[in-house]
């Protein structure tokens, strides 16, 4: 689990985006248990105080889920799970097209070549993803 | 709580501190921002009553310093503060001898973590081992508070690194930790609390993640906003 | 506690050392001699009043003279006083001693000459020359007088200036007594153009003030070669009250002789000047030729003790007759007798005299002899040897040469 | 244990190794000097009696007997006693400096002690002054030894014994270990005061730097003159007002007021004052 922060954004927020895509991803599946803040901020080398909150903006918000005096887990609610893949993607799109707004291109155009991309590309993310 | 309100100190005529004031809470790192002298040493002294203060006042907890304080708080000084003749077990036993509150375990648990042997006299440790012995034997206090003045400077950057994951680590957890240091970039992560010092007057003292999350600041751009005006 | 050793080893044998030492030397009697009265006849309780005073040498190291006080009780020699006694300065018990310890207030910032003092059962008296500074320009000495009252426990003090202080450059008390209520003060009195003088003042004690004056005899350089002396005779009871003070003056010859010869031709033309204090009358008398070569111990009213070797002779001063004489107990003969010195006190009717030699070795038949006379009819009450329990140590020496009676 | 007597063991240890090595120095130095002196005088008499045939009570009454005052006015004696001294009037300065320097400054940590500092005080003052005491006994278990070395290297005829209390009596030993044990007391008092005197006005120097000096040298002279308050009285009135008992009552308690005045001094200046 490495992490590179940046500066300007809060420091948990970047923790709860580093989840998300990892769920989005894969990485952490439904149900899965997640490190103690204690143990996440090691990892993280983030004060413990920010592992705290960012583990309490995703409980809030159903990311996890916590029973008694078990560890976190990862939520197991299909909804939510799809609700975060979709914020991601949408996120992405959004970042994408702000970007190629810029060079003045159509859409058509665009997407033959986001498509004639994703063909190519598919074996080696695949390979990666293994 | 650390409350230090209004301290004016002076060495001879030069006015060190001309009125500081910030507060240090239990569970947070605090960090004292500033260059090379500007009273950030001399602010974590008068704290520990290592130095008169010429006015103001500080409380730990709601009270003045006092002998039981030590047991309460500690400081862990830029350099070692054990005679060098010593051996790490002879430092250690020392602290053992003298506090309450020193946890052997914990002690014994930081010299693994640091791969150092017990028998070694500090006098022939390298610098980066004198440093992390001299973090050991505050470390292993079980106090409420860690005054730790530049724990980075001058040591090897493996050593930074091994240092720095203490911070994430239990061992601070729950306690209260002022932090000087001249140079951010090795615990930007780690600090909850900033306190800007300059000429003896502090410019600014901020929560850094509300910094950022308010004004999308780093710790960096605060800094060369408030010191470059 | 092991690791306290460094600790725990340096407070034993503190302790231990320092304790041991201490508890050693006082308990061991430091190998001191223990000096005995052997009597050869008389009565043993005669030697009750009588107090020797030594000098104990070891010649051990430097520094090691130190006095030593026998009595019919004991040994005592000045390192085996406490501290506390030594520096309360209570070794040799003399008169003004006593006069401290019973009347402390009293005595307290006075001169420690006895000659200041004078005691009746009823007064204590006190007069001494304040401010006197040989160097200073001006002369600012002054009587400081003091008289108490015993039954009313009431004490009178004050300071007057000497009478033409100017002219004196020192000034020593020689005698105090009170006589019809008016404090009488003899004084030595050393004059700024080198002269001495014997001086009398009358000090009116109700008011405070100096109510007469008068010079009883002068001293000094007589023309070119001629030098007189005056002095005040030793009396035993200086203390206490008496109606005369004796003086003997001499005049010397002054030659230009090597210093021993000049002190073999002292005692030329001695005479002596009776001074009655109640009347203020002088009278000069001149002992007979015979008594010139003999000192003069002591007087008692008008009446001069005269001794050599052999004997003590009064000599009547009034009527200027001798009026008894009286033998010494004889002595060893041959040239022994050469180093013999006899000290002799009278006291009460009672002659003590003790004889010891220079380097006697305080065994039987070599040892200081002390006799114990009846003052007037010479009949020996004690006599008896002085003599070490032990042997004293061949690199130590001890003298008896004083001797005090209570 | 209590973190006071800690304190005082671990002040001791400080010094322990350079205090051995006095210690063995003069045992060293002051036996050698005792077997020279011997063998000198012993030599003499060899060549007085053999050469210049001598009688043996001849010798002696030229040459005088050997005894241990010979070897007492030497420098072999006396010389391990000043460098003690000298090495101990040192380290009363130095059991402070020592403290402030080089990077590894202790100061942080006696002073972070969660104890009172007057303890750092006191344990410093009890360390050197058990450590003067220690010399002395050192000095009084050896000079039995030292003498009956004598005894073993010249014979009965040559030489005059001495007891120990004789030796000491005789020499500036005295000084250390007076006659009675009142003196001791009194003498020890004094050097007692003496060394909470110096101990603050070292702290009123690390206190105030420069201008301490200062405060510190009037410390010591203030300290001084109320101390002899009692004697210097008698010198300003021009006579004896006081019994020597009633001197010796005052200045007693001078001493104990100036002590204390010295601790509470030294005390404020540890926990308002100094400076590391």
């Amino acid at each position: 689990m490495n992490v590179h922060f940046n500066k300007r954004d809060p420091v948990y927020v970047q923790v709860i985006r580093h989840f998300k895509e990892q769920i989005a991803t894969g990485v952490f599946e439904p149900g899965q248990e997640i490190p103690s803040r204690r143990e996440l901020a090691g990892r993280l080398k983030i004060n413990p105080n920010t592992a705290q909150r960012a583990y309490k903006e995703m409980e809030e918000a159903g990311l996890i889920y916590t029973e008694r005096n078990l560890p976190s887990r990862i939520t197991k609610d299909e909804k939510v799970l799809r609700a975060v893949r979709e914020e991601l993607i949408d996120e992405a799109v959004d970042a994408f097209v702000h970007s190629i707004r810029s060079i003045n291109v159509s859409a058509d155009d665009v997407l033959d070549r986001v498509k004639e991309k994703f063909e190519t590309d598919k074996d080696t993310r695949g390979y990666g993803n293994d | 709580m650390i409350e230090v309100k209004d301290v004016k100190k002076k060495f001879g005529r030069k006015h060190v501190l001309k009125g500081v004031s910030f507060t240090a809470n239990k569970g947070e790192i605090t960090c004292v921002i500033g260059i090379n002298g500007v009273g950030k040493t001399t602010i974590l002294n008068t704290i520990m009553n290592l130095t008169p203060l010429n006015s103001g006042q500080i409380l730990i907890d709601g009270e003045k310093i006092n002998k039981h304080s030590y047991e309460k708080i500690t400081f862990i000084p830029d350099a070692i503060t054990m005679l060098p003749s010593m051996t790490i077990r002879e430092a250690m036993q020392f602290m053992d001898d003298f506090y309450d509150s020193w946890n052997q375990e914990r002690a014994t648990e930081l010299l693994g973590f640091f791969k150092l042997k017990e028998t070694e006299k500090i006098n022939n440790l390298s610098k980066g081992n004198r440093a992390k012995i001299n973090l050991l034997l505050g470390l292993a206090l079980d106090v409420d508070y860690l005054l730790m003045d530049e724990p980075f400077s001058g040591i090897d950057m493996f050593s930074r690194e091994q240092i720095a994951d203490v911070f994430t680590s239990h061992l601070v957890e729950d306690r209260g930790v002022i932090i000087t240091t001249h140079e951010i970039s090795d615990i930007e992560h780690l600090i909850d609390k900033s306190v800007l010092l300059d000429n003896g007057v502090v410019l600014k003292e901020f929560n850094t993640e509300d910094m950022r999350e308010t004004e999308g600041k780093s710790i960096v751009d605060v800094m060369r906003e408030v010191y470059q005006q | 506690m092991k690791r306290y050793w460094k600790l725990m080893a340096i407070i034993t044998v503190v302790v231990l050392t320092v304790g041991t030492f201490y508890i050693q030397s006082s308990l061991s009697a430091n190998g001191y001699p223990e000096i005995l009265f052997k009597k050869i006849s008389g009565d043993k309780n005669e030697l009750d009043p009588v107090v020797l005073d030594g000098l104990y040498r070891s010649e051990c190291g430097t520094n090691v003279d130190e006095r030593v006080k026998v009595t019919a009780e004991g040994t005592t020699y000045e390192r085996e006083q406490s501290f506390l006694e030594r520096i309360s300065g209570s070794f040799f018990g003399n008169n003004l001693q006593e006069l401290k310890e019973k009347h402390r207030g009293f005595m307290r910032g006075k001169s420690g000459r006895a000659s200041s003092f004078y005691e009746t059962d009823s007064t204590l008296a006190y007069a001494a020359v304040n401010n006197q500074s040989a160097r200073a320009p001006k002369s600012d000495m002054e009587f400081d007088v003091a008289v108490m009252d015993k039954e009313k426990d009431e004490t009178t003090s004050f300071t007057v200036p000497v009478p033409n202080r100017a002219m004196y450059v020192q000034a020593w008390v020689e005698d105090v007594q009170i006589i019809d209520g008016e404090l009488k003060v003899i004084t030595q009195n050393y004059l700024r153009d080198g002269g001495e003088e014997k001086h009398m003042y009358r000090v009116d004690i109700s008011n405070k003030e100096i109510s007469g004056e008068e010079t009883i005899a002068m001293a000094g350089n007589q023309g070119e070669n001629a030098y007189s002396r005056v002095h005040l005779l030793a009396s035993p009871d200086r203390i206490g009250a008496h109606s005369y003070v004796i003086f003997s003056t001499t005049k010397e010859a002054r030659k230009q002789e090597p210093d021993n010869a000049q002190m073999k031709a002292k005692k030329r033309n001695q005479k002596f000047i009776v001074y009655n204090l109640k009347t203020g009358e002088q009278n000069f008398a001149k002992a007979p030729d015979s008594l010139t070569d003999k000192d003069v111990f002591m007087y008692k009213q008008t009446t001069l003790y005269f001794r050599d070797n052999q004997h003590v002779i009064k000599y009547n001063t009034e009527t200027d007759e001798i009026i008894d004489k009286l033998e010494l107990p004889a002595q060893d003969e041959g040239d022994k007798q050469k180093d013999r010195q006899t000290t002799v006190e009278i006291v009460d009717g009672k002659m003590y005299m003790l004889q010891s030699q220079v380097e006697s070795s305080l065994v039987p038949g070599n040892a200081p002899v002390l006799t114990i006379m009846d003052a007037d009819s010479g009949d020996v009450l004690y006599k008896g040897e002085i003599v070490s329990e032990k042997p004293i140590d061949n690199n130590a020496s001890l003298d008896i040469y004083g001797l005090l009676i209570k | 244990m209590n973190r006071f007597v800690k304190l005082v063991n671990f002040e001791l240890s400080r010094f322990m190794k350079i205090y051995l090595v006095l210690v063995a120095m003069t045992v060293v130095v002051q036996v050698t000097g005792v077997i020279v002196k011997a063998n000198k005088y012993m030599s003499k008499a060899n060549t007085a009696i053999y050469e210049e045939m001598l009688s043996r009570t001849e010798f002696i009454e030229r040459y005088g007997q050997m005894g241990f005052m010979d070897v007492t006015r030497s420098l072999w004696f006396m010389g391990p006693i000043a460098i003690c001294t000298a090495a101990l009037i040192f380290y009363v300065f130095m059991i402070w400096y020592r403290d402030w320097f080089g990077k590894n400054t202790f100061i942080y940590r006696l002073l972070m002690l969660p104890t009172a500092r007057l303890n750092v005080y006191l344990s410093k003052l009890l360390s050197i002054f058990l450590m003067v005491l220690g010399l002395v006994s050192v000095q009084l278990i050896i000079l039995p030894l030292e003498n009956s070395v004598l005894k073993w290297l010249v014979p009965t005829d040559f030489r005059s014994d001495m007891t120990v209390s004789q030796i000491i009596n005789g020499n500036p030993l005295s000084m250390l270990v007076p006659q009675t044990f009142t003196e001791f007391v009194l003498y020890y008092g004094a050097g007692f005061m003496a060394l909470t005197i110096v101990f603050t006005a070292i702290l009123f120097e690390r206190s105030f730097k420069w201008k301490g000096i200062i405060a510190g040298i009037g410390y010591v002279a203030i300290s001084v003159v109320i101390f002899i308050l009692p004697v210097l009285s008698m010198f300003i009135v021009g006579r004896a007002y006081l019994y020597p008992l009633e001197i010796l009552g005052l200045e007693t308690a001078m001493g104990i007021i100036v002590t204390v005045m010295s601790i509470w001094v030294g005390n404020y200046l540890l926990n308002k004052k100094i400076t590391v």
